[in-house]
């Protein structure tokens, strides 16, 4: 058991992270240009809790996960983990980091290789960094993992095609359990299953969180899901965020008008509260972020949007403790 | 556009002087020079060292290594190749008529792969795990399991044997005399095509077949067209690129490494010239030539990924 | 209630007792193993279940698109006004594909041409099946890209897939879906692979022309949600048969299968207070090949009985409307039992 | 006499008909002769090159002062060509040639002695810059002059028997003199003679092609209205072009294999020339290393092979047959068969030879088993066959051998190094002349293309004996006793087989006798078609 953990320290803050990425021109001499991925964004995850990051495809919060990771270096901004800057480290000493922050991927069949076994996939990360030396007890470790995991010690001789999206899914959670992390980035986790083994997923990692003291960036847009699984969400949208609060806050009172519509996407399977709905729906698409609008990025799209907000760009306010926003209208 | 050719044309320069550095290197490496090649060759016959460093002054062979380096590379930028260390005639002259040969040869014989299999790959394809299918297979790895100097020999002793006829064994460029020409090229065209049209088809093959499971030919088909339709306007120009970069890579090769077939058919090609001029170590000659080698990969490459381009628009406009 | 008159709208589309079975290394699968349902005209009918349930398989069984010699049809009927399909030659078939019937798909990145202009795919159907002319078939094709609200349309005829957002594919998917005036859509997970913003605009734009055209959809999804605003009658399908239908409203009201019960527990909804913990169904999808004997949803259902294991239940009556449940305890269940 | 006797059984091999039909056919004028080459020369200059590739198709372009009979299968009888007659002076110092009046070249200008002149001194005292390889078998000669328009005199330093066999050397191409002024390397890259065929194109790597010279001093020559030689690597593709009938003759040499086929294949259509080669494989064995000093150790090597059965074997599958010494059989210098038989390794008694071997090696202190490496030249035919022949040979008397086979080009330079115990060595004459056939085997200090490394003044001298000769049965002595120190006494080199010449050509070519040279009577002035 790992010692109780000190809940006030942040375990990872994010601080201005830009990320930029150069894209050649096409044949036809198509000018090439730089793709704003993450434009400055900033937030605090503090050791235990989880939190959710919500947007549309895009929004850059996949890209924010891989900078946090290190396996994209952040154009600009600082990552600091577990109270040391990783913004510049080499790769060996990434070495230890990773240990500490795993991930776990939308798509646990690729992320396997089909050629190993479901018993030399977990045993692998112990043996190549020396977590567990003897063959012997890897092997019990290896059994431990499946348990926690809800899978029977009979499937570490299973292969990835052998095994159920779900299942697979548990293999890849066991594989981040297996480094003793202390933060794990789940990059959604979920949206690739069907929805009556979601919900075992989401229990899975909620029980692990408790039992581990583990701290989950959590990354989706199904937004049901996340209000189910954080403590506190941050809503991003064409690589800024938008808004960041507590679960409760953010999803009864949304101030930014991008999080409000939504919330009012979200299909509520029940016909006569569909019915009674106000719904909201955006006009157009979500702009390339080759080319972002001025002033406020969603401002094209917005309902309310007035003069000022397609010249000047809003800041990230709290305005409520605790709740910040970058709406000129909040 | 012209930004891109340019941008592509200027990114060989570096590709092409790692070629030439190599290449002079390696060739020196190896032990000999022209002109011990040239008087111990036949017979071990010793000629005077006074005769020998003699010739070596001729050739350069004195001079320090950076020197020819940079006497070659001078050349070069002027396009000019120099003269062979071996019959002291230009580069250009000696490699002229050999290049057209082999030129016209890779051509056709690609042509005449392409032509075998992408019919052939499609027919495979659709009529997958059928006779058709089978004997469209059994044809293709008979074609890769005869290497195409011995389908050569077979095609000459038939035809001497049953047509008591020899083609022609000396190269009319085709301008001159297309039949003469024609009469002896198409042989040898034949017998490499059909070997490399081999991995062709099978390249052909698997590429429809995957693009057939495609979801686009689902929409395809619940638009309600019919197969032909599917085939020709949705499936096919998907289904070559793939097949366009074997044979393009294969044609860039064939320029200069058809030593056997060349030899069987008696074909004044570039790749006799290439071994030659490696045994008798013409290093002038043979630079020349794995420099003209791998210009055409270089250009065959950026053809393919224009090819590519017009294929596919993705690529275009990314 | 309105629901329980019978339907006012003439049959457009009935399915009886299909069955269609997949070959595979693992043997065969019975992907959709005796299922009935029916569309009437105008209405929007929905298919929904998990992955391999065989809903996707149901709906290209309908188009006799179940790719051969792996897939086969092996038995039922489909009477599309009154016509068999299956019966159909494979030229007859041709034009009643994108003609008569037809089909929007799960993935627009994949299922549109990449190398071919959005032009020439919206075009070809209108040229095969309404004998138009090039220039007709175009201006037809710019009408109807205005139609699903893509601006700027003639422009747009002459780009490619790749330079088309995902929502906009989708809106052209439509667009080809619509183009000859078909009298019943098949949309399989029209709105899975786009954004939560993007998904809603596609969904009301759907509802709006098949209202305003009359066209009659059916639509496949794993989404309850989606389901709950847009269809008029719900089928559930479970291992490849129909296990619950209802009307949209009575199913959300008063599921009568342990599966529907079970799938609208287990996600978490933001009309209500978030739950502590989810109640999953427990257990995995049952494999194809080797269904049990009783019930396939037995092994994961918490109301299971002795007879569950014995003999599979048939869909029985078990609501007003038209509302049927496949399970032997269906009277006995009410949303508050699995709280 | 001998030589007419071997011309006969050459005959009777070829399967031609009678002497006397021979006789009734009288050379018939036109058509072109088409013949494969193997081999394409860097340059056309003669007195620089040394491939035959050279020779076939550009010795008809030229005449030289003297040339080799071109109907004496022995290859060995200078006759003249561009000289009529010649005198010799008592002390044999002096050799006086009268030329042909009316000879011209190409460009319709008159030779005369200067041309002659200024082609010998180039060959003898190349001026700087300019390539002669073979000026070192002139340095017999003190001048060359020419004291009139058709009389040229060649002064020598001493009297050699082999001097009037090197004015008919295939390679001494008479230049122009005029031209050799302005530039001495003009017939590198140019052609311009007084022969029987006018140049018409060469192009690389593909063919030359001559055309009929019609001022060709010797009048009546040539028959033929033109000639092509096509470059052919490929031995196939050689075959291939005389059985498909669109070649009429390759003037180097084909297997018996091939023979046989092409026989086969077209019958009548094809008339067979066969002759021993003037060109042999030898060992040569380092003199330099252990325990090769020894010449017990030599003289085991020999011992062990069995030349006789070698002979019936590898003549079926290698271009090799008879065995021979330091001459070519059947030549006026060679050593008739029972003589020969008597040197070491030569005798038909191969177990007592091997017993002899053996005792030799044990009284060497040579243990059982021992081992060395041989290098043999990466050539398949005939080195492949020869070296593994040999290896086995070597094994039967206990020795243990390495066969180390290097690439064809970088073979000699390595040798040249002087690292290799035992080797392959090769030797190919352009004419059979004691002379030039012996001079390998001179002391290395004499001759650096000697890679046995030894120094031998007995050899040496027996060389000079039998070069200065002047009366052939001392010249015959003296070659003999030099045949039995090489071979037998002192085992320095050992001989292989003699290579055997096979020109299966179609019956249509007249009036060409094949020589033990493929270097020889390539001027094709006699050569004319059937049709």
């Amino acid at each position: 058991m790992p010692p109780e953990p000190d809940v006030k320290q942040p375990l990872l803050e994010v601080k201005g992270l830009v990320k930029h990425f150069h894209v050649g021109g096409g044949i036809l001499g198509s000018p090439g240009g730089t793709v704003r991925a993450i434009d400055g964004i900033d937030f605090t995850i503090r050791r235990g809790e989880t939190l959710g990051l919500v947007g549309e495809s895009g929004c850059g919060k996949t890209t924010t996960g891989r900078c946090i990771l290190r396996l994209e270096q952040p154009t600009g901004g600082r990552i600091v983990f577990e109270g040391r800057d990783i913004t510049a480290l080499g790769e060996v000493e990434l070495r230890s980091v990773r240990r500490r922050m795993q991930v776990i991927f939308q798509d646990p069949y690729s992320s396997l290789n089909p050629r190993m076994s479901i018993g030399e996939i977990l045993a692998e990360p112990l043996q190549v960094h020396g977590i567990v030396k003897d063959k012997a007890k890897r092997a019990d470790r290896v059994r431990e993992l499946l348990e926690q995991v809800g899978l029977l010690p009979r499937h570490a001789e299973r292969y990835p095609h052998q095994l159920s999206g779900g299942q697979r899914q548990r293999v890849g959670i066991a594989r981040a359990l297996a480094m003793e992390p202390s933060l794990i980035i789940c990059d959604e986790p979920v949206s690739a299953l069907d929805v009556s083994i979601q919900a075992q997923i989401i229990n899975l990692l909620e029980d692990l969180q408790a039992r581990y003291h583990l701290t989950y960036l959590f990354i989706a847009h199904d937004l049901s899901v996340v209000r189910h699984i954080s403590d506190r969400v941050a809503v991003m949208y064409l690589g800024k965020m938008v808004e960041l609060a507590d679960r409760q806050a953010l999803y009864e009172n949304p101030l930014h008008p991008y999080t409000r519509a939504l919330l009012s996407a979200v299909p509520i399977p029940d016909p006569r509260m569909e019915a009674r709905r106000e719904r909201m729906v955006l006009r157009g698409e979500v702009p390339s972020p080759l080319n972002p609008p001025t002033g406020c990025v969603f401002h094209p799209r917005c309902p309310v949007a007035v003069g000022r907000c397609s010249a000047e760009i809003p800041p990230l306010r709290e305005i409520k403790p605790g709740h910040w926003a970058a709406c000129h209208l909040a | 556009m012209a930004f891109y050719i340019l941008k592509r044309l200027l990114a060989m320069i570096p590709t092409m002087l790692g070629v030439a550095v190599l290449i002079f290197l390696l060739l020196r490496v190896v032990p000999g020079d022209a002109v011990e090649a040239r008087y111990l060759g036949e017979g071990g016959q010793y000629q005077s060292q006074e005769l020998m460093q003699m010739e070596r002054k001729k050739l350069g062979l004195d001079q320090p290594l950076w020197k020819q380096f940079v006497t070659w590379m001078a050349g070069l930028a002027r396009l000019d190749f120099g003269l062979s260390m071996w019959t002291g005639a230009p580069i250009s002259e000696e490699i002229e008529l050999r290049f057209a040969l082999s030129l016209q040869l890779a051509i056709m014989a690609s042509t005449l792969a392409t032509l075998l299999a992408i019919p052939l790959g499609i027919l495979a394809a659709i009529k997958q795990d059928t006779w058709i299918d089978y004997a469209v297979r059994v044809f293709s790895i008979a074609g890769l399991a005869m290497p195409s100097f011995w389908l050569g020999i077979l095609m000459i002793l038939s035809m001497l044997i049953f047509f008591k006829w020899l083609p022609p064994m000396v190269f009319t460029p085709l301008w001159v005399n297309p039949w003469e020409n024609l009469a002896q090229l198409i042989w040898p065209a034949l017998a490499v095509g059909y070997r490399y049209s081999a991995v062709g088809t099978r390249m052909m093959r698997s590429s429809m077949l995957e693009v057939l499971r495609e979801d686009y030919i689902r929409t395809a088909r619940a638009k309600g067209l019919w197969l032909k339709l599917i085939l020709s306007r949705h499936a096919v120009k998907n289904a070559i690129l793939p097949v366009l970069t074997i044979i393009s890579l294969e044609f860039a090769f064939l320029l200069g490494g058809l030593v056997v077939t060349e030899q069987v058919f008696n074909l004044n090609g570039l790749g006799m010239l290439f071994v030659e001029a490696i045994a008798r170590r013409d290093y002038t000659l043979t630079q020349a030539l794995v420099m003209l080698v791998a210009t055409f990969f270089l250009i065959v490459n950026f053809v393919v990924d224009i090819a590519y381009a017009w294929l596919d628009p993705r690529i275009r406009y990314r | 209630m309105v629901l329980d008159c019978p339907p006012l709208m003439p049959t457009l589309l009935e399915v009886q007792e299909l069955k269609t079975t997949f070959t595979t290394a693992a043997g065969l699968v019975r992907a959709v193993d005796g299922v009935s349902w029916e569309v009437n005209e105008g209405e929007t009918v929905a298919l929904v279940g998990e992955s391999g349930c065989g809903k996707s398989v149901s709906a290209l069984s309908i188009m006799r698109l179940v790719a051969p010699p792996t897939g086969r049809i092996e038995s039922g009927r489909i009477l599309y006004k009154g016509r068999d399909l299956l019966a159909l030659t494979e030229p007859e078939m041709q034009r009643v594909r994108g003609r008569e019937i037809a089909m929007v798909f799960q993935e627009p990145m994949t299922s549109l041409n990449p190398v071919l202009t959005i032009g020439r795919q919206l075009t070809e159907g209108l040229e095969i099946h309404m004998h138009m002319d090039p220039p007709a078939a175009r201006v037809r094709a710019i009408e109807l890209l205005g139609m699903v609200g893509i601006p700027d349309p003639e422009r747009r005829l002459a780009q490619y897939p790749h330079q088309f957002s995902g929502g906009m594919r989708q809106r052209m998917m439509i667009a080809m879906a619509l183009a000859c005036n078909p009298s019943l859509i098949l949309a399989d997970e029209p709105t899975t692979a786009l954004d939560v913003t993007i998904q809603a605009q596609i969904l009301e734009l759907m509802q709006s022309l098949s209202r305003k055209l009359g066209v009659a959809m059916l639509i496949i999804t794993h989404n309850l949600g989606v389901v709950a605003r847009y269809a008029d009658r719900v089928n559930v399908m479970y291992a490849g048969r129909i296990i619950e239908r209802a009307s949209a409203e009575e199913l959300y009201a008063n599921p009568r299968h342990p599966y529907t019960l079970g799938l609208l527990r287990s996600v978490p909804r933001l009309d209500e207070p978030r739950r502590a913990r989810l109640d999953p169904i427990e257990g995995q999808p049952p494999d194809l090949t080797r269904l049990p004997q009783g019930c396939s949803f037995t092994p994961r259902c918490a109301f299971k009985v002795r007879r569950c294991d014995e003999q599979a239940p048939e869909l029985a009556a078990a609501g007003p409307g038209g509302h049927v449940s496949a399970c032997w305890e269906s009277t006995r269940l009410t949303k508050q039992d699995a709280a | 006499m001998r030589q007419f006797r071997s011309l006969f059984a050459l005959l009777a091999i070829a399967g031609l008909a009678l002497p006397a039909t021979v006789q009734s056919q009288q050379p018939r004028y036109g058509g072109e002769l088409v013949f494969p080459v193997p081999s394409e020369p860097p340059s056309y200059d003669g007195h620089r090159e040394e491939t035959f590739g050279l020779i076939h198709p550009f010795a008809p372009f030229y005449n030289t002062l003297l040339r080799v009979d071109p109907n004496d299968p022995s290859g060995t009888k200078p006759v003249p060509s561009l000289a009529e007659s010649w005198t010799v002076s008592k002390d044999g110092l002096t050799y006086t040639f009268k030329l042909h009046k009316g000879v011209k070249f190409h460009d319709g200008s008159d030779m005369t002695s200067r041309d002659v002149k200024a082609s010998y001194d180039k060959i003898i005292f190349p001026p700087p810059g300019v390539g002669s390889t073979r000026k070192g078998q002139y340095a017999v000669v003190q001048a060359v002059e020419a004291p009139d328009a058709s009389t040229v005199v060649f002064k020598l330093k001493w009297a050699s028997a082999s001097f009037l066999a090197g004015l008919a050397s295939p390679w001494n191409f008479i230049y122009k003199a005029d031209i050799l002024a302005k530039e001495p390397n003009w017939y590198e890259k140019n052609i311009m003679g007084t022969g029987p065929f006018t140049f018409i194109e060469h192009v690389k790597g593909s063919h030359v092609v001559g055309k009929k010279f019609a001022g060709y001093w010797d009048k009546g020559k040539p028959y033929l209205e033109g000639f092509r030689a096509i470059f052919m690597r490929d031995s196939a593709a050689q075959v291939a072009a005389v059985r498909g009938e669109r070649a009429h003759i390759q003037f180097r040499s084909f297997t018996s294999k091939d023979r046989d086929n092409l026989k086969a294949a077209l019958g009548d259509k094809i008339t067979v020339q066969e002759s021993d080669w003037d060109c042999i494989l030898m060992v040569g064995v380092n003199h330099k290393k252990k325990p090769f000093d020894d010449k017990r150790v030599r003289r085991a090597l020999t011992l062990a092979l069995d030349r006789h059965a070698g002979s019936k074997a590898l003549s079926q599958i290698a271009i090799v047959k008879a065995v021979a010494g330091v001459q070519v059989p059947g030549t006026p210098f060679a050593t008739p068969p029972a003589e020969l038989n008597k040197l070491a390794g030569y005798g038909t008694d191969i177990n007592k030879s091997r017993a002899e071997a053996k005792r030799l090696l044990k009284e060497a202190g040579v243990p059982e088993g021992f081992s060395f490496t041989f290098s043999n030249r990466g050539i398949p035919m005939p080195y492949e066959p020869l070296g593994v022949w040999m290896i086995d040979q070597w094994r039967q008397i206990g020795l243990n051998v390495k066969h180390n086979v290097i690439e064809s080009r970088a073979y000699f330079p390595f040798i040249r190094k002087g690292e290799a115990e035992v080797h392959m060595d090769f030797q190919c004459g352009y004419i059979v002349e004691p002379d030039l056939d012996m001079y390998k085997f001179l002391s290395t200090s004499r001759n650096p293309a000697n890679y046995g490394y030894y120094e031998d003044p007995v050899l040496d001298q027996l060389y000079d004996k039998q070069s200065r000769a002047t009366n052939l049965e001392e010249r015959k002595a003296a070659i003999r006793a030099f045949e039995k120190r090489l071979l037998d006494e002192e085992a320095h080199y050992l001989m292989t087989l003699q290579w055997n010449r096979i020109i299966p050509h179609s019956s249509k070519v007249k009036g060409w006798t094949i020589t033990p040279s493929h270097y020889l009577n390539n001027t094709l002035d006699t050569v004319w078609l059937t049709e």
